[in-house]
């Protein structure tokens, strides 16, 4: 037999096989568990928000089989690795919509992946909250998506509102992260905030992210004097940022969203971040007694580790879904999407979330943070209306 | 009639000069050798016919056209192929593959044609019958599915001329056809290239093998540190004192 | 069997094996390494996704419009760069990929990062199998021709297919356009399958992702770049552990296949190979008079007379 | 402000410059274009840092550390990854292919170890700002500027006046003769991998302590900038690597300064282009003839 032949025989082989293999049954199917798909990146890129939603996940899942879990049954979380790869995240909610049957699906973190997944819940009528996605144009792909996230809308004029008016900030530079979806929404809600309250944006300028060389940037927003940068990307170029504008002699804060709001962020900016501030729906900092106990939890079950705003999101996420269940008493499709939908004054750890008719998330308070002596400070509580 | 002629023709390279204002003439359906001990030039003259180089200075006309600088494709559209000194055949193709693309500017078909069978199937089948008669007549027949890196080199050498062949040229360029071969082997090339000259192609040899080059030639041109030292038959250039002085100086 | 699950894998196989065939004829059959494909495949998701988005257009018009956009940067691209020989076209042809990128990141009508959702779900399982068919057909029919011969003679040795007389630039920007073609139109599949387009879902890595598959399938081969495109759409479905590390294992796939198996599983392998070991098994193999001495091509070839003649 | 620009478009090309000698030295002895000389840096990055940051270990020595770390990793990418390949006889691509398969593998190793997150690298100097007129430079973008000059001039010397460097020069003519002529081609490639290596792990570290930041990204798109910049100045010559950089980050900077912030990247891969067009032979390199 000929070489070629063989390794064609071997190929031929490894299609039987991978197709053997795509035909077997996923997993034995017990009866008294209730599964809930875990969307969102492991590996890869965004992985950070995906591994700290499922951290967040299981932990709300072990406390709830704790209590006896819902409606008899135990839950159980289905994960895969998404990776960030759009085709990756179809396969997975299909997967999960087909093989594994989950009533419920928490995810993916990010914008773009909920937005490939959310059509695909939709169609089989799963559940599906992203604790993450903020950007527009998510929960309008149908009635069975949500998200418990805190919306941009609510952030950016609230901290665009305190920069201008309690601390007198006049003049803007605004820097957008062009790769960045969240950034590129949320610099435009900055702009109108600033606008709307009398400030002024002096220049806009672009970076992407994982840059790490900003001088050129920070030479041109020098030159055109302004009393606070905006940044409305997230923390690690926040940070550096920060640095290269210290570097320079550029002394003015920064102003952010929640994306600038974690650890790393005054880890890497050190002195050059003192007297940033943002906006958040969650501060480990400040917590109400809901978040204070969450973060004792989440710190048992990871060795001391502090929950982020991801982790956060994802534990509400599921809490929302086993209260909801608890008050359908049942996991038929539609009553289930109306006890969702029914979510009112939740008190998460994220704060406390209020479901509107448009399935769009009210969370409140707004918290304005800042950064002091190397930690994060609260500024204000802003209660938020419908 | 003049098929080939090189005018006053010199190569720079740098401040080497390969070739210094060469002539050099070829009629039709004559066999013209081109000697010299090495690094005499002989192969970047061919490498200026063939397109590869453009000469530094002087003239090349092919059947009274100029043709310095041209692209090597277009030269083999007006009728110049050649063959490699050291082979350059599509290794990975067939025998047969390898003579259908020689024949490329002598056959028609283009994407449409690809796309809509009917048309091509004819031209297609032109275009193999052509090559299987180019592979018979270098003796090739038989292997004309065998992937041409798994030939002799003898086999090689014919398949590259074959391959040449198959463009229909007027003036065919062989660079050491005989290189590798044994002398059986360069016995049956001798006469293989008598019967391609009289098929009427004009052919112009680089060749080192002395049996081969007396034998079949009908002039015999030689170079010495780029220049063109004698000219004539195989019997005046044997008894041409610069040559064995420029063999001999080499020799020794 | 056939529940939506693997429906929808299938699916993303026909698109991905109409992309890899596309690259295929670039990079295997004409020997051009290009890194920028995943950027012809966004050309043609975007342009085509912006046509029935924005202008309302038939599903079939968009995508023969993405692909010929996307065909039409391939020439663009072409005429300058492919001049440029192995890794310095392979570089700019990278190059290439980054700008695309940038430039759809600045875009108004793209979206920017944003991106485009909601595009129409008109891709299925059989519009994509058909095109992939038809894709593998033209495939065929151009390796079979005069001018599937010349992008051969280009990639097996550019000097002596221009002696030959082929005018390797111009062979080589229709090797382009029809690539590119090709990855256009599986980017319109995939814009109308998944319904979101994002700049960064067309990175150097997903570029890199179909390359993989023409590697592993045998560069120059159609049935191998089928296989190659099969194999690696399925293997990180069934291999969860291939899902986590896929990364890893891309690279270390590129280096092990270049190191022992360069010409890849079915590398020299064509659909008449396969045809005649068919004939072979079921004819039998006695009074084989090839004897399998040479290559399974040689022998191959004696089956086909054999039955010509029969 | 254009004096300032300028000097921080110098400060950035010579952290390519820096990158860009490895890619042009192993470009210059085997026409490799070795893809994962970008994950090289960043490996040499990440060692350095573990190094201060977890075992307190003196900066100068983290960064010899880090030399030698990336060195042994060269010479080893090299002999699993190159080698077979050249021994083999295959085509150019094939190793292209190989080496790209070698930095998809590095970066995803170090993602799966450390997560996609940046890291910071600690400030192990203290700033020093000097006036120029208008502009300022600090301490550490003169140190950058001076060790990428004194690393160019110190290879240039290895290559152009020792007996190693010579043998590299006959290895990159023709390896074949070269190996004829008694010259261990294998050892010659594994020197020049050696010393292309650690050099990317002297940027790596530089870059680190300059913009305070190691991630397991950063050298994909720092690789690309800096085989972007030694083709720019000529691949294959060293002081061409020196200018190809110092001209891309000055372009890149005045880039964001002049025209537009968001174009950044498709400005440097269109220089790439440009060149590769008119000049495929970059401002200080010499155009070979095609043998046939």
């Amino acid at each position: 037999m000929s070489k070629k032949r063989l390794s064609a025989l071997i190929s031929i082989g490894l299609v039987v096989v991978l197709a053997l293999g795509a035909l077997l049954p996923m997993a034995a199917f017990a009866a008294g568990e209730l599964k809930i798909g875990f969307l969102g990146a492991l590996s890869g890129n965004v992985a950070i928000y995906g591994t700290q939603s499922l951290k967040g996940m299981k932990l709300a899942v072990e406390e709830i089989n704790a209590a006896g879990g819902v409606l008899g049954k135990k839950l159980v979380i289905v994960e895969e690795d998404d990776r960030g790869d759009k085709t990756e995240v179809a396969n997975i909610m299909q997967k999960y919509a087909t093989q594994d049957k989950v009533f419920a699906v928490v995810g993916d973190p990010t914008t773009g992946a909920t937005k490939v997944a959310a059509p695909i819940a939709q169609q089989n009528k799963i559940i599906l909250i992203s604790p993450g996605s903020t950007a527009p144009g998510v929960v309008e792909i149908g009635d069975y998506i949500f998200r418990d996230t805190l919306l941009d809308s609510v952030g950016a004029p609230a901290i665009a509102k305190y920069a201008i008016q309690t601390k007198k900030w006049k003049r803007f530079a605004l820097i957008t992260s062009i790769n960045n979806d969240f950034s590129v929404g949320l610099s435009k809600l900055f702009e109108a905030g600033i606008k709307k309250y009398g400030g002024q944006v002096v220049i806009k300028e672009s970076v992407s992210d994982g840059d790490t060389d900003f001088s050129a940037q920070i030479t041109k927003i020098k030159a055109a004097k302004p009393d606070a940068i905006v940044f409305s990307a997230y923390y690690t170029e926040g940070a550096l940022i920060m640095k290269e504008a210290q570097k320079q002699g550029l002394k003015v804060p920064m102003v952010g969203g929640d994306g600038l709001t974690a650890p790393p962020y005054i880890e890497i900016g050190g002195k050059a971040v003192e007297g940033s501030i943002f906006y958040n729906g969650f501060s480990p900092e400040q917590p109400t007694a809901n978040t204070r106990k969450f973060l004792d939890a989440f710190a048992k079950k990871y060795n001391g580790e502090v929950a982020e705003l991801f982790a956060a999101q994802g534990y509400d996420a599921v809490k929302i879904i086993a209260a909801a269940l608890k008050k359908a008493g049942t996991t038929d499709p539609k009553a289930f999407r109306d006890a969702v939908a029914a979510t009112k004054e939740f008190p998460g750890a994220s704060g406390t979330i209020t479901f509107l008719s448009n399935r769009e998330p009210l969370k409140s308070p707004v918290y304005l943070l800042t950064v002091k002596n190397g930690e994060f400070g609260l500024l204000a509580k802003v209660p938020v209306k419908e | 009639m003049v098929v080939l002629e090189l005018n006053e023709v010199t190569m720079r390279f740098g401040g080497l000069t390969a070739v210094n204002r060469v002539n050099l003439l070829l009629n039709e359906n004559e066999i013209l050798g081109l000697i010299g001990p090495n690094g005499a030039g002989k192969t970047t003259i061919f490498n200026m016919i063939t397109g590869i180089y453009t000469p530094s200075a002087g003239k090349i006309l092919f059947q009274g056209k100029e043709i310095n600088g041209l692209k090597s494709y277009l030269l083999t559209r007006k009728g110049i192929a050649r063959t490699f000194q050291n082979i350059r055949l599509f290794g990975e193709l067939t025998v047969l593959d390898n003579v259908k693309i020689g024949g490329h500017v002598r056959s028609k078909g283009n994407l449409f044609g690809a796309l809509t069978r009917l048309p091509a199937m004819a031209e297609e089948r032109r275009i193999a019958e052509k090559a299987r008669s180019f592979l018979a007549f270098m003796g090739l027949a038989a292997k004309e599915q065998e992937l041409a890196r798994n030939l002799s080199y003898g086999e090689q050498r014919r398949l590259e001329i074959a391959r040449a062949m198959a463009s229909d040229p007027t003036l065919l360029l062989l660079d050491e056809p005989a290189a590798g071969m044994n002398p059986q082997e360069t016995m049956a090339l001798m006469e293989m290239i008598r019967r391609i000259r009289d098929k009427g192609l004009t052919i112009l040899l680089v060749e080192h093998d002395m049996k081969l080059v007396m034998g079949i030639c009908d002039r015999v041109a030689v170079l010495d540190y780029g220049e063109k030292i004698a000219d004539g038959t195989p019997k005046e250039i044997q008894s041409n004192q610069r040559v064995i002085a420029a063999y001999l100086g080499e020799a020794g | 069997m056939i529940n939506a699950y693997y429906l929808q894998v299938l699916t993303i196989m026909g698109i991905n094996v109409i992309m890899a065939l596309g690259l295929n004829l670039i990079t295997g059959v004409t020997g051009q390494l290009s890194l920028g494909h995943a950027a012809f495949m966004s050309i043609g998701a975007y342009a085509a996704a912006i046509l029935t988005l924005n202008y309302g257009a038939p599903f079939w018009l968009a995508l023969l419009f993405g692909a010929l956009v996307a065909a039409f940067f391939g020439v663009l691209l072409g005429f300058p760069t492919l001049r440029l020989s192995g890794d310095y076209l392979a570089i700019a042809t990278m190059g290439f990929g980054e700008i695309t990128r940038v430039i759809l990141l600045n875009l108004d009508i793209a979206g920017r990062a944003l991106g485009i959702s909601g595009i129409p779900h008109s891709s299925n399982f059989s519009t994509v199998w058909i095109l992939a068919v038809l894709s593998i057909v033209t495939m065929v029919f151009v390796g079979n021709s005069r001018l599937g011969r010349a992008f051969l003679a280009i990639r097996e040795d550019e000097i002596a297919a221009e002696a030959m007389g082929v005018n390797s630039t111009y062979y080589k920007i229709q090797a382009f356009a029809l690539g590119s073609f090709f990855a256009g139109l599986g980017g319109g599949l995939y814009a109308h399958y998944i319904t979101y387009l994002n700049p960064s879902d067309f990175g150097f890595m997903k570029s890199i992702e179909i390359l993989n598959m023409v590697v592993l399938g045998g560069m120059g081969s159609i049935p191998g770049t089928i296989l190659g495109a099969g194999v690696l759409t399925a293997v990180p479905e069934v291999l969860r552990a291939v899902r986590e590390y896929r990364m890893l294992f891309y690279g270390g796939l590129l280096v092990f296949m270049m190191i022992f198996k360069p010409n890849g599983l079915l590398g020299g392998v064509h659909f008449s190979t396969i045809r005649n070991w068919l004939i072979r098994i079921f004819k039998g193999s006695a009074g084989s008079p090839a004897g399998g001495s040479r290559g399974g091509t040689g022998a191959g070839e004696d089956a086909k007379t054999r039955v010509q003649e029969g | 402000m254009f004096l300032q620009q300028l000097i921080n478009g110098v400060t950035l090309g010579s952290t390519y410059a820096l990158i860009a000698l490895g890619y042009t030295m192993v470009y210059g002895i085997i026409l490799l274009i070795n893809f994962a000389h970008g994950e090289i840096y960043m490996v040499g990055s990440f060692i350095a840092l573990i190094l201060v940051v977890s075992y307190k270990v003196n900066i100068v020595a983290a960064f010899f550390a880090a030399m030698l770390g990336c060195m042994i990793l060269g010479v080893l990418m090299e002999r699993i990854a190159y080698r077979p390949l050249r021994h083999k006889n295959s085509n150019r691509l094939s190793a292209l292919i190989s080496a790209i398969g070698v930095s998809i593998f590095l970066s995803n190793l170090v993602l799966m170890l450390r997560g996609p997150q940046t890291t910071r690298f600690p400030d192990v100097i203290e700033y020093q700002f000097y006036s120029i007129g208008p502009a300022q430079i600090s301490n550490l973008q003169i140190l950058i500027i001076v060790i990428s000059a004194a690393l160019m001039l110190g290879l240039q010397y290895i290559v152009m006046r020792t007996k190693v460097g010579k043998a590299m020069r006959a290895t990159s003519m023709d390896m074949q003769t070269a190996y004829l002529m008694g010259i261990n081609v294998n050892r010659i490639v594994a020197i020049t991998f050696a010393i292309g290596s650690s050099l990317g792990a002297a940027a790596g570290v530089l870059v680190g302590i300059y913009f305070n930041a190691v991630s397991p990204l950063m050298g994909t798109m720092a690789g690309m900038k800096a085989f972007t910049a030694a083709v720019l100045g000529g691949i294959g010559s060293i002081p061409g690597a020196m200018l190809g950089g110092v001209l891309l980050g000055v372009a890149e900077v005045l880039g964001v300064a002049y025209l537009s912030s968001s174009y950044r990247d498709a400005i440097a891969f269109g220089i790439l282009i440009i060149i590769l067009l008119i000049k495929p032979s970059g401002i200080l390199g010499q155009r070979a003839l095609k043998k046939v």
